[in-house]
């Protein structure tokens, strides 16, 4: 139990954990598990995105709209190598999302039905996750944190490019702006529900509150994030869909609608709009991808072995 | 021509985004599709809008050679590593080649191609690489490879200006990755003059849909 | 919404055009695609011009449900039998009855209804003897079409207004193969509504494109 | 050497030779060569026109196209049928096809890049078919005969409707007159070829007339054809890409270009623009049929032992 109470220690003083210290199970486990997730999400996360890259409406935007997706399988790769301090492997991790073992973020089992879904993804789903995320680049564990510090960095850059497909799109034609106004509408409460379940309902937030994993409620962040958002949506002149959104003197915070919980349970279970061409997709991808893998392993092998013969 | 060489690679790498066989493939596919594409709004810039260009021309009025607008695959919506690669490092040397040359003569176009050639040599390397993993490595993969090979040389004869040259890049590659150089088919062109393949009006539909959809709007 | 269906159901089954297990099944599949197009023209026609309408809006204005925007195959550019089997199984059990009784209410509806239910009789016929021999044929096609009918059967709640009829005539088909009929899942609905697919778009850019490249022009 | 007789005796009264009748080796070859061959091309054939099936500018010319796809699987069929009768199946045919052992007309290796060729090929390949095939309904083997008349009243509508786009084409925008202009630039000469090589370099034509199977030389039956394309084509109000073309008094007829038999020869080897495309694809239906086919025949085996032991 000394090591115990070192390890309380130095989450008490809010010092890092690293991968070589000693740390409880249940730590180790929880950390894993949302780090993977954390994972899954970009990786599944490029394929919204993906959908609109080959019809990008001009050059300049394709190729944002490109780098970004490349950002997200970056940032995966951090994060995979993140879960790997704590002694799993990529590929285990990777066949955990494959076998539907572990979870992604529910909302990228939306499609992305128009143009300025890019948009709403980019200041919506960009922005929540920055708000959720903000807070893990002080997180307890190092690695967790030193990935969450670079992943946040360019996250704000991506919010800041979608917000900008939305102002482009909502002082533009006609069309355009409802485009704009249609996404917002279905972008919102989807984006309010990836907070995760209200507090009252919340399973794994205490530990990891208590573990400086987890630095704020779902409700606190959530209310954070509509708080962000409504003098934005002002900017754009777009109107979010919720006719009992306004300001509270009384709490300092805008009061609002609720998310609907039950539909985000169904989708965390499966029956969202594209769950199953989500991970139909990324399935087929590793499937299709086995041969390359095996070849390149076949040659690394080769290549080592002559290596040694030439080296004797 | 340059541009459109470029601009078409560029979609037909980006059709790999969230799709490759490994992550790092992934962020190389990517990177290398946003290096053309960003060859190809610099050289299309010279010649126009480069919206303009990219997405109010139809088929006809491309000049892109035919290897670029192929799909990943020997089928309209394929994805086979094995053929992308071979594309590329056909695609790549030619570029290389190309842009040393223009980056020697100097001008606007000149100092355009003397930042792309480092990047086609990148792409040349990764090509390089992958095409040795993949003729050396198993023997499905050395009989892919050997496949796309084989189908893609004959839409290799208008890619350089000095094919000895361009051959000269190729061979050994291939060589090194065991796999057999093609005889000389009956070259396969037509798309600098405007005459494609099936295959582009498709890729452009999809390419110039919203843009077209939207005549005189702003992105 | 019957017009476009049916509109949408053409589009995908005659992408099977060259392509079918059989050169039977290829006449026969186009035969049942042109009679979808058919009612689809009749069907548009009665609200306004048949071009106008299946050229000129997008994807959020058509009000189709979501199984006929769905690929052939799980994945946009699959072409899988057994999956289009369980389609036209499904959609032409709803449409006949949807017919029936429009057919019975008469008016300019009716009459057309009285024509095309005739046809979906045979859709539905061509289609059940296809599930009986995929369902009751080899494990293989066994499998592949117990995959395809679990997988669509989310997307079968929006097609038919009396669903219990309608699954009274699907059952004993499911049956009589040897197919489990699935659970009831959650239903994919929003077509109706013009919240597709992220499949609908491509297809609409592919059949609008040449249509709309050429404003005005007469064909 | 009584049944040559017969058989001689036949052909010399411009009888008909039937399925069960005795007949030389070499006519029984020969006709299942043609009639394969022909099979094949109406089999190929459905895929350049079938690649505009997608993309018809208006519903009604969709469902013409469509018809006119449909129509060639059927005739397909019926050729498949009437090489059955000289004692070969469908299946050997189709081996034969997708092992590149049996050809099929070199005008199907060339790309269909715009609608505009969709009315090419209607009025142009099918017109040179036309030609071709006309004569072959009256030719003395029975069930080909029978097929051809069918096929070529099919043919001559589908003519019409080839016809029919190019008049509008050509009478409509100016994009779309110059897109009717580049079909007849393209699709000239190769189907100008379709008629074969010139007499003096024709390998299979001496016999095939003796036996009353073909019955015009290739160069008669190209000159027929110009002879009817030139009038057409000044309605279309489009100008064939050769500038000798031009009448002559002398002959009755019009003097032409000749297509380049060079390239012919190596479209024919398999070196066209489309060759390979045509073959992968043939080759990818037919292997990605098999389940549904091998399915089909388990079912039929085990509906008929059900069907057994219900009779018992």
């Amino acid at each position: 139990d000394d090591v115990q109470a070192w390890f309380d220690a130095v989450i008490e003083a809010d010092q890092k954990v690293e991968p070589r210290d000693w740390m409880p199970d249940d730590y180790r486990k929880g950390l894993v598990r949302q780090i993977a997730q954390h994972a899954h999400s970009e990786i599944i996360g490029m394929q919204p995105e993906g959908n609109w890259i080959s019809r990008a409406p001009t050059l300049k935007r394709k190729a944002i709209l490109l780098a970004k997706v490349q950002d997200e399988a970056g940032h995966g790769l951090y994060l995979y190598a993140a879960a790997e301090t704590l002694g799993v492997t990529r590929e285990e991790l990777v066949d955990a999302l494959i076998e539907g073992r572990q979870k992604y973020s529910s909302i990228f089992n939306y499609p992305t039905l128009t143009w300025a879904d890019v948009g709403a993804i980019g200041w919506l789903v960009d922005g929540a996750a920055i708000v959720n995320q903000v807070p893990l680049c002080r997180c307890s564990y190092g690695p967790y944190a030193r990935a969450m510090i670079r992943i946040c960095k360019e996250e704000s850059f991506h919010q800041r490019q979608g917000y900008e497909i939305l102002h482009t799109l909502s002082h533009g034609t006609p069309e355009q702006r409802a485009m704009a106004q249609d996404s917002l509408d279905r972008w919102w409460y989807p984006s309010l529900a990836m907070f995760g379940p209200p507090d009252t309902q919340s399973t794994h937030s205490a530990k990891s509150m208590g573990w400086k994993i987890k630095r704020h409620s779902n409700d606190e962040l959530r209310q954070r994030f509509v708080d962000m958002c409504v003098p934005q949506a002002k900017v754009l002149g777009l109107t979010i869909p919720d006719p009992d959104l306004r300001w509270n003197d009384e709490r300092g915070h805008h009061d609002f609608t609720e998310p609907d919980y039950a539909e985000l349970m169904r989708v965390v279970a499966g029956d969202g709009p594209c769950n199953a061409e989500r991970m139909a997709h990324r399935r087929r991808a590793h499937d299709e991808g086995a041969w390359v893998r095996e070849a390149a392993a076949e040659y690394a092998e080769k290549a080592a072995s002559r290596k040694k013969a030439g080296d004797r | 021509m340059l541009g459109d060489d470029a601009l078409l690679a560029a979609q037909r790498l980006a059709e790999w985004a969230s799709r490759a066989p490994t992550m790092e493939e992934d962020v190389a596919l990517a990177n290398i599709a946003l290096d053309q594409l960003g060859a190809a709004r610099l050289f299309l810039s010279l010649a126009g809008d480069e919206d303009e260009l990219a997405y109010r021309r139809d088929d006809r009025e491309f000049r892109n050679c035919l290897l670029v607008e192929l799909p990943n695959g020997p089928a309209r919506g394929d994805l086979d590593f094995g053929w992308t690669i071979a594309k590329l490092l056909f695609l790549s040397a030619a570029q290389r080649q190309t842009y040393e040359v223009l980056a020697a003569e100097g001008g606007p176009l000149g100092e355009i191609a003397a930042k792309t050639v480092k990047e086609s040599a990148y792409h040349f390397d990764h090509a390089s690489l992958w095409t040795r993993r993949l003729g050396d490595g198993t023997p499905e993969s050395h009989h892919r490879m050997t496949g796309a090979v084989q189908r893609l040389w004959a839409y290799t004869f208008d890619l350089a200006q000095d094919r000895a040259a361009w051959l000269a890049v190729i061979e050994p590659v291939l060589a090194e990755a065991g796999l057999e150089r093609p005889a000389e088919p009956e070259p396969k062109l037509g798309g600098r003059a405007g005459q494609h393949t099936e295959h582009l009006s498709y890729l452009l539909a999809e390419m110039q849909v919203l843009h077209r959809a939207h005549p005189g709007a702003k992105w």
